[in-house]
């Protein structure tokens, strides 16, 4: 690691300001990525900023249909919480114990993996991201590999997602870092079909041809008529854009199974 | 700068610099070299300590945010004299060869049966391990030795 | 790693055949690009900064136009250095072709990039390669079109 | 004496104390007062050359201590890092090896090659000054292909057409004869994949240097010290031999990878000398995938001839073996006398003909991985059997059956230079196939195909050549070292025993196994004996650990000088007891005068020993401490069948390894419990291999999997339960009878593996590893090749 200068606020207020007087400062949540990244010497910021002693940016309540996460919650509270099950199921399902046990809401869909879990949830649960500076609808929240709507110093508090009908969650895990393939989340609320794609494409998306044909027919046998186009999807020696392409539909097969 | 800590019971109060990881306060600063390194991408397991009741790899935490944390390394759940029932477990079992991923692999193992109400069974076990690997033992011997101390605690 | 992209721009070609030859457009529209100064006929140096995710370091890049068909096509060569990071060397082939457009000429350019990347990066980053190549390709010839709007 | 700590007992580990505990003491746990650190720059390229380097600004960086570059070494004449095996080619010709200077200096020829060294107060002042060494490299295009790399660019300037050597083995008339005559002809083409160890232990070392003594020290991470000793002795030239001391402590895990000697701990010695203080170098995770040798990377093409019996006529095999871009230290032997002597397996095929080809590519070195050339004789031959098998509609068990050598053909020459001395290959295949209820296999592959998955069951009958080896037969063959073993066996005062072997424990249990056949030979209590390993100023010159030879070469050594022991405490107890030598017995830790009831403890003789009353001293000296070498009189030949049953989810391409079962017969087993866990281990590498394990380089010649983010790792959700089982042929010709076993596993299994992927699938053949894309591919485009009938089907 290079040297940086280690800060512990207490406040959000007090992270800002040291951020804004850092020559080049990054925000820690759990670090499941930061860290690694130092240490192989990939970033040198000046100043790491730890959000992990400010209080109220924890915990998973439920109100009124709506499951607010605060944005430092660990995931694997949110695999033990209940107001979701298939939210609680991709939490659990994240990296490994050891990641759960550091790794959070806010600093993942602050990083934007586009191989990580969180975002299929965020994109398919109808999620509003709140902010220290405002709130984010979860459909507007990803634009690109590695890009969100988050301005610079901007810090998640908390993540809302709409309690749905019947959700599932299907991941085709990398077999060697256990990221994302390709992650699914369908969702019903209602009439509403949402399904959420993770790890195909430079971020998480909708699948709105899928979500069309679902919308007209709620069963796997649906998604065989659907034409997924994957040229714009990622490749890498696990998985062509091709096999995302099919995992895509596959996954999504077994989710709508799941909950059908 | 300065953090204050609860390791193995004992309080400490260490210098360190600003990028300084976990492990390596737990194995430069205080000695404790029963906590490894295997890796530098936070895979291999071979760090896993308790902090706060949570198996966490001592490579991926800062210094910093392990200040007033409660720590617990291999050398604190128990000595050859009064061994902790997983590390019998493992003995037992042949859990282990090298041992150079056995104290990382011990310690995440008691914070999966501890959590795991003695509900687990052979998949469970082989899945809450999935962060932890071993080259010698092809795990089966490790999760006969996990199922062993879930039953035996 | 390859790739290839279209843009169409509403612009004569000559128009953007210059604007492919200017440092300063060249500069505008490269991702992270602090500054880039001419060190020869059709060679310039460049400093950029990438970021890409947490992974975020500044390179310095050896830019150089070959096989120059004025003012038609021409390979626009990269190599970047980027210390403990590794290295990344690439190409864009670009054409340019007339077309009309409902408010006269009009300009058809296609890119065809590839490249490959070394030491840390590709070691512990080929994931993200082609990812990232997209992403950096799309959004300069993007801004390259949208630029004359603005220029 | 069949005691709880004898021969054949599950004894619990004595090494598992320390080990549990946290209290293991590995390299990177020891210390030096005043030590530096070293950190290797090492090229981003696969092939370049240096047009210089400038290493000014890493000198003048804060807190470097001192950088150094080939050059320096070459001052010094530090030698190349050499390679130990001399193989020739068709024509007679010696291998060509390239220059290999542990630093570049003029040229880099794969990403990871160190071109300089800095050294810092700190890792983090090393690894600045690392970052600031300047190097102009001029790159060149990289050979990375090793279908066409005889015909690329060439690589050193001494090696035309990169070719190490063109090796051949076996009658090519005679199997060309057998081709004419043969009934059916199957066909496999092979590639073995690329593995990269991956120790869990990274590479590390110490080196110190007493300025006073002139003496060195280096802490290392060897499997075999004294041969690194031997090397950096001999060959680098880094210190003469008798003042340089080389300590393995604990090592976590080798695997074939830590036999080598290797760049960095030759520049750690080397440079404590240079810098008059203690170095220190632990490798990053990042760069053992790039430094550490891989194992296997072979493309193979196989014919088998048969007859319309389904016996076997002929063999004939055609390999392209990657060397890497240099000669590793034993890297010649593994496709060569490890892989070609193989080919006959279990099997009485009268004529194997088999051309290796070695190539040099802008790629890590390759050398031994657990099993070395024998994994990859094993796939070729059980692949060739078991495609045959599905040409000819013959279940495979039965052919295997009917080509077997029988146990009365014992002792049985190959046609391809080995002797085996005894065997019973059907029995093992007997007891496995019950195991895995064969008979039930159909009735279990209709029940997968009505959950819309597909099942396949696969089988692998292995063998392999272990307790490498007969010096005199190594040496005839090229080896630059004999391949014996020490072992001491010290008697203390009190009657405690402490043993001393060149063999070093990474993992195998030698503190306890030793200790086992001390206690039962002596008849010492299991407690009070003491195993003391890797450390060359502790045993005499040996060669280690490697080919699965510790208890069949070392463990014989001790035996060795276990009788030695017993022979002069009959004599000691002769002198006590007033009787004749020749009359005393010794049994269960007490010497007996013939039909008498006169009597004496070991423990009374070894307190003599060295209380010596009225020792008559020219015909009995005191002391009580024996050391033998031994040297085997032929290979071991474990062997076994392996059986794998697989399910497979078409639509995703996951393979779900259902049922494993291993029945090996490693002749007579010392610790079950510990050799049961070495079975473990060497499935879990070779199932690694088969669906898994993957080192890819890019076509520039960059490592693309080179962290477990993206090379994969066998973790436990990967892998099911094993059934583990033997059957004993006692090896004929050493005192225990034992075979060795710790690489079994990683034999046999990946064949059964892709038997059973393939099996499932209906298909010809499936690459490895069989990953899910591989997979669906396959089973996408699958209905074509032919199925063998399987009994209970």
């Amino acid at each position: 690691m290079y040297q940086f200068n280690y800060h512990r606020p207490s406040t959000l207020d007090e992270a800002r300001s040291l951020m804004a007087g850092a020559e080049d400062g990054v925000y820690l949540s759990g670090g499941m990525t930061l860290i690694p990244t130092l240490k192989q010497r990939l970033a040198s910021p000046s100043d790491v900023i730890d959000l992990g002693a400010i209080p109220g940016l924890t915990g998973v309540t439920v109100n009124d249909g709506t499951v607010s996460v605060g944005g430092m919650t660990r995931h694997s509270e949110v695999a033990a919480s209940e107001a979701i099950p298939a939210l609680a199921d991709l939490a659990s399902r994240i990296g490994d114990a050891h990641v759960r046990n550091r790794g959070t809401i806010g600093g993942s869909i602050a990083n934007s993996d586009p191989a990580a879990d969180y975002p299929a949830a965020v994109v398919a649960l109808g999620a509003t991201v709140h902010t220290t500076n405002r709130s984010i609808a979860g459909s507007d929240y990803f634009t690109g590999l590695f890009e969100t709507a988050l301005h610079d110093g901007e810090i998640v508090t908390s993540v809302d997602f709409c309690v749905p009908d019947a959700a599932a969650y299907e991941k085709f895990p990398n077999p060697a870092s256990r990221y994302a393939v390709v992650g699914v989340m369908v969702a019903r609320c209602g009439d509403c079909i949402c399904v959420g794609v993770t790890g195909a494409g430079a971020c998480a998306f909708r699948a709105t041809a899928l979500e069309e044909a679902l919308a007209a027919d709620f069963s796997p046998g649906a998604v065989d008529g659907v034409g997924i186009d994957h040229s714009e999807y990622n490749s890498d020696i696990h998985a062509s854009a091709e096999f995302r392409g099919h995992l895509v539909g596959v996954l999504t097969k077994r989710a709508v199974a799941t909950i059908a | 700068m300065e953090i204050t800590l609860t390791v193995n019971g004992a309080a400490k109060t260490v210098d360190v610099a600003d990028n300084a990881l976990l492990v390596d306060v737990l194995r430069e600063s205080l000695g404790l070299t029963g906590t490894h390194v295997g890796c530098d991408t936070s895979q291999c397991g071979a760090c896993v300590v308790h902090m706060n009741g949570d198996a966490v790899k001592s490579c991926t935490v800062l210094a910093g945010q392990a200040n007033g944390a409660d720590v617990t390394t291999i050398e604190g759940i128990g000595n050859p004299d009064d061994l902790h029932p997983m590390q019998e477990a493992f003995r037992d079992n042949h859990a282990l060869q090298c041992g150079f991923c056995t104290p990382g692999m011990i310690m995440s193992a008691i914070d999966l049966v501890q959590k795991g109400g003695g509900a687990l069974d052979e998949a469970a076990v082989r899945d809450g391990l999935e962060g932890n690997l071993c080259r010698c033992t092809g795990y089966h011997n490790i999760v006969k030795a996990v199922l062993a101390a879930q039953s035996s605690t | 790693m390859e790739q290839a992209g279209e843009s169409r721009i509403a612009q004569p070609r000559d128009r953007v055949w210059r604007a492919l030859n200017d440092p300063e457009v060249l500069a505008r529209c490269l991702d992270g690009c602090k500054s880039m100064t001419a060190v020869g006929d059709g060679e310039y140096e460049a400093e950029v900064g990438a970021k890409v995710g947490p992974v975020k370091a500044t390179f310095k890049a050896a830019i150089s136009l070959n096989d120059v068909i004025e003012p038609e096509s021409y390979r626009l060569e990269v190599e970047v250095k980027g210390g403990a990071a590794g290295f990344a060397k690439g190409s864009a082939t670009v054409n340019l072709e007339e077309v009309a457009g409902d408010d006269g000429d009009e300009t058809l350019l296609t890119y065809r990039i590839n490249g490959n990347i070394g030491g840390k990066l590709a070691q512990i980053g080929s994931r993200l390669v082609d990812a990232a190549a997209r992403k950096m390709a799309a959004r300069f010839f993007a801004r390259f079109a949208v630029d004359f709007d603005t220029a | 004496m069949a005691s709880e700590t004898g021969i054949g007992a599950s004894v619990k580990r004595k090494e598992d104390a320390r080990f549990i505990t946290g209290a293991g003491n590995y390299t990177d746990d020891i210390n030096a007062a005043g030590q530096t650190y070293m950190v290797f720059v090492r090229s981003p390229y696969a092939r370049a050359k240096i047009n210089g380097i400038d290493t000014a600004d890493a000198a003048a960086t804060d807190g470097v201590v001192a950088v150094f570059t080939g050059a320096d070494l070459a001052a010094d004449e530090i030698g190349d890092l050499p390679c130990g095996w001399m193989v020739k080619s068709k024509d007679g010709s010696d291998m060509v090896a390239p220059p290999h200077p542990p630093i570049a200096t003029h040229a880099v020829n794969y990403v990871g090659e160190p071109y300089a060294v800095v050294i810092g107060e700190t890792l983090e002042a090393a690894r600045n000054g690392a970052e600031a060494v300047d190097a102009d490299f001029e790159e060149l295009p990289a050979v990375v292909d090793l279908s066409t790399a005889a015909s690329a660019d060439q690589i050193h300037e001494s090696v035309p057409n990169n070719q190490a050597y063109d090796w051949e083995l076996g009658d090519k008339a005679a199997t060309d004869a057998a081709f004419d005559s043969a009934h059916h002809v199957a066909t496999v083409d092979i590639v073995n994949n690329r593995l990269i160890p991956n120790a869990i232990e990274p590479r590390a070392a110490l080196g110190e240097y007493d300025a006073a003594a002139g003496t060195y020290t280096l802490h290392t991470t060897s499997q075999n010290p004294h041969l690194e000793r031997l090397v950096l002795a001999a060959f680098v030239n880094v210190a003469p031999e008798a003042r340089l001391r080389v300590i393995s402590p604990d090592v976590g895990g080798g695997f074939g990878s830590k036999i080598f000697v290797y760049a960095e701990e030759t520049a750690v010695i080397w440079a404590a000398g240079k810098v008059r203080r203690p170095v220190k170098w632990r490798a990053e995770r990042s760069e053992s995938f790039l430094a550490d040798c891989h194992g296997r990377d072979h493309v193979t093409t196989a014919q088998l001839a048969l007859g319309e019996d389904g016996r076997f006529l002929g063999l004939r095999v055609k390999t392209k073996a990657n060397m890497g871009a240099y000669l590793s230290t034993f890297a010649s032997s593994v496709p060569t006398y490890l892989y070609g002597t193989l080919m006959a397996g279990q099997y009485t095929t009268p004529a194997i003909y088999v051309e290796v080809q070695s190539l040099y590519t802008n790629t890590a070195p390759v050398d031994a991985y657990r099993g070395a050339g024998r994994p990859e004789a094993t796939y070729v031959v059980e692949r060739c059997v078991e495609t045959a098998a599905r040409e000819m509609g013959i279940d495979p068990a039965e052919i295997r059956r009917r080509n077997f050598i029988q146990p009365g053909d014992f002792p049985y020459d190959t046609p391809v230079a080995l002797t085996y001395d005894t065997g019973d290959y059907e029995a093992s295949l007997d007891k496995a196939l019950e195991h895995i209820d064969y008979g039930g296999f159909g009735a279990r592959r209709a029940a997968s195909e009505s959950a819309g998955k597909k099942r396949g069951i696969g089988f692998s009958c292995y063998i392999e050549a272990c307790g490498l080896a007969p010096s005199q037969v190594a040496i005839s063959l090229g080896a630059g070292v004999g391949l014996f073993e020490v072992g001491e066996v010290r008697v203390d005062v009190t009657g405690s025993v402490t043993v001393v072997t060149g063999s070093h424990s990474h993992g195998q249990s030698h503190e306890t196994t030793f200790a086992q056949i001390i206690s039962d030979k002596l008849g010492v209590p299991f407690e009070n004996v003491t195993v003391l390993h890797g450390d060359t100023g502790r045993s005499d010159y040996a060669l280690g650990t490697y080919g699965s030879r510790s208890l069949a070469v070392g463990g014989s050594a001790i035996i060795k000088a276990t009788d030695k022991i017993i022979a002069k405490g009959k004599k000691i107890a002769a002198h006590m007891l007033e009787a004749e030598e020749d009359q005393m017995e010794f049994a269960d830790g007490t010497f007996t005068v013939a039909d008498s009831n006169q009597s004496i403890t070991f423990g009374e003789v070894a307190f003599s020993a060295y209380v010596p009353q009225n020792f008559p001293l020219e015909d009995l000296e005191p002391g009580l401490s024996e050391k033998a070498f031994y040297d085997p009189p032929n290979f071991t030949y474990p062997a076994g069948a392996h059986i794998c049953e697989v399910e497979v989810d078409p639509d995703t391409g996951v393979v779900d390894i259902v049922d494993f079962v291993a029945v090996d017969d490693f002749g007579h087993v010392v610790n079950p419990m510990i050799v049961e866990g070495q079975v473990h281990g060497g499935l879990a590498q070779g199932i690694g291999q088969a669906l898994l394990e993957h080192g890819v380089y890019d076509d520039a010649g960059q490592l693309v999997s080179g962290s477990y983010m993206d090379y994969t790792m066998p973790r436990a959700d990967d892998l099911p339960s094993f059934t583990v089982d033997t059957t004993v042929t006692p090896c004929t010709h050493n005192p225990l009878g034992v075979k060795g076993c710790g690489e079994a596993g990683a034999i046999g299994s990946t064949a059964a593996v892709m038997n059973a992927v393939t099996d499932a699938l209906g298909v010809a053949s499936v690459s490895m590893p069989a990953t899910p894309e591989t997979v669906w591919r396959a089973a996408s485009a699958c209905g074509e090749a032919p199925k063998a009938p399987k009994e209970g089907e």
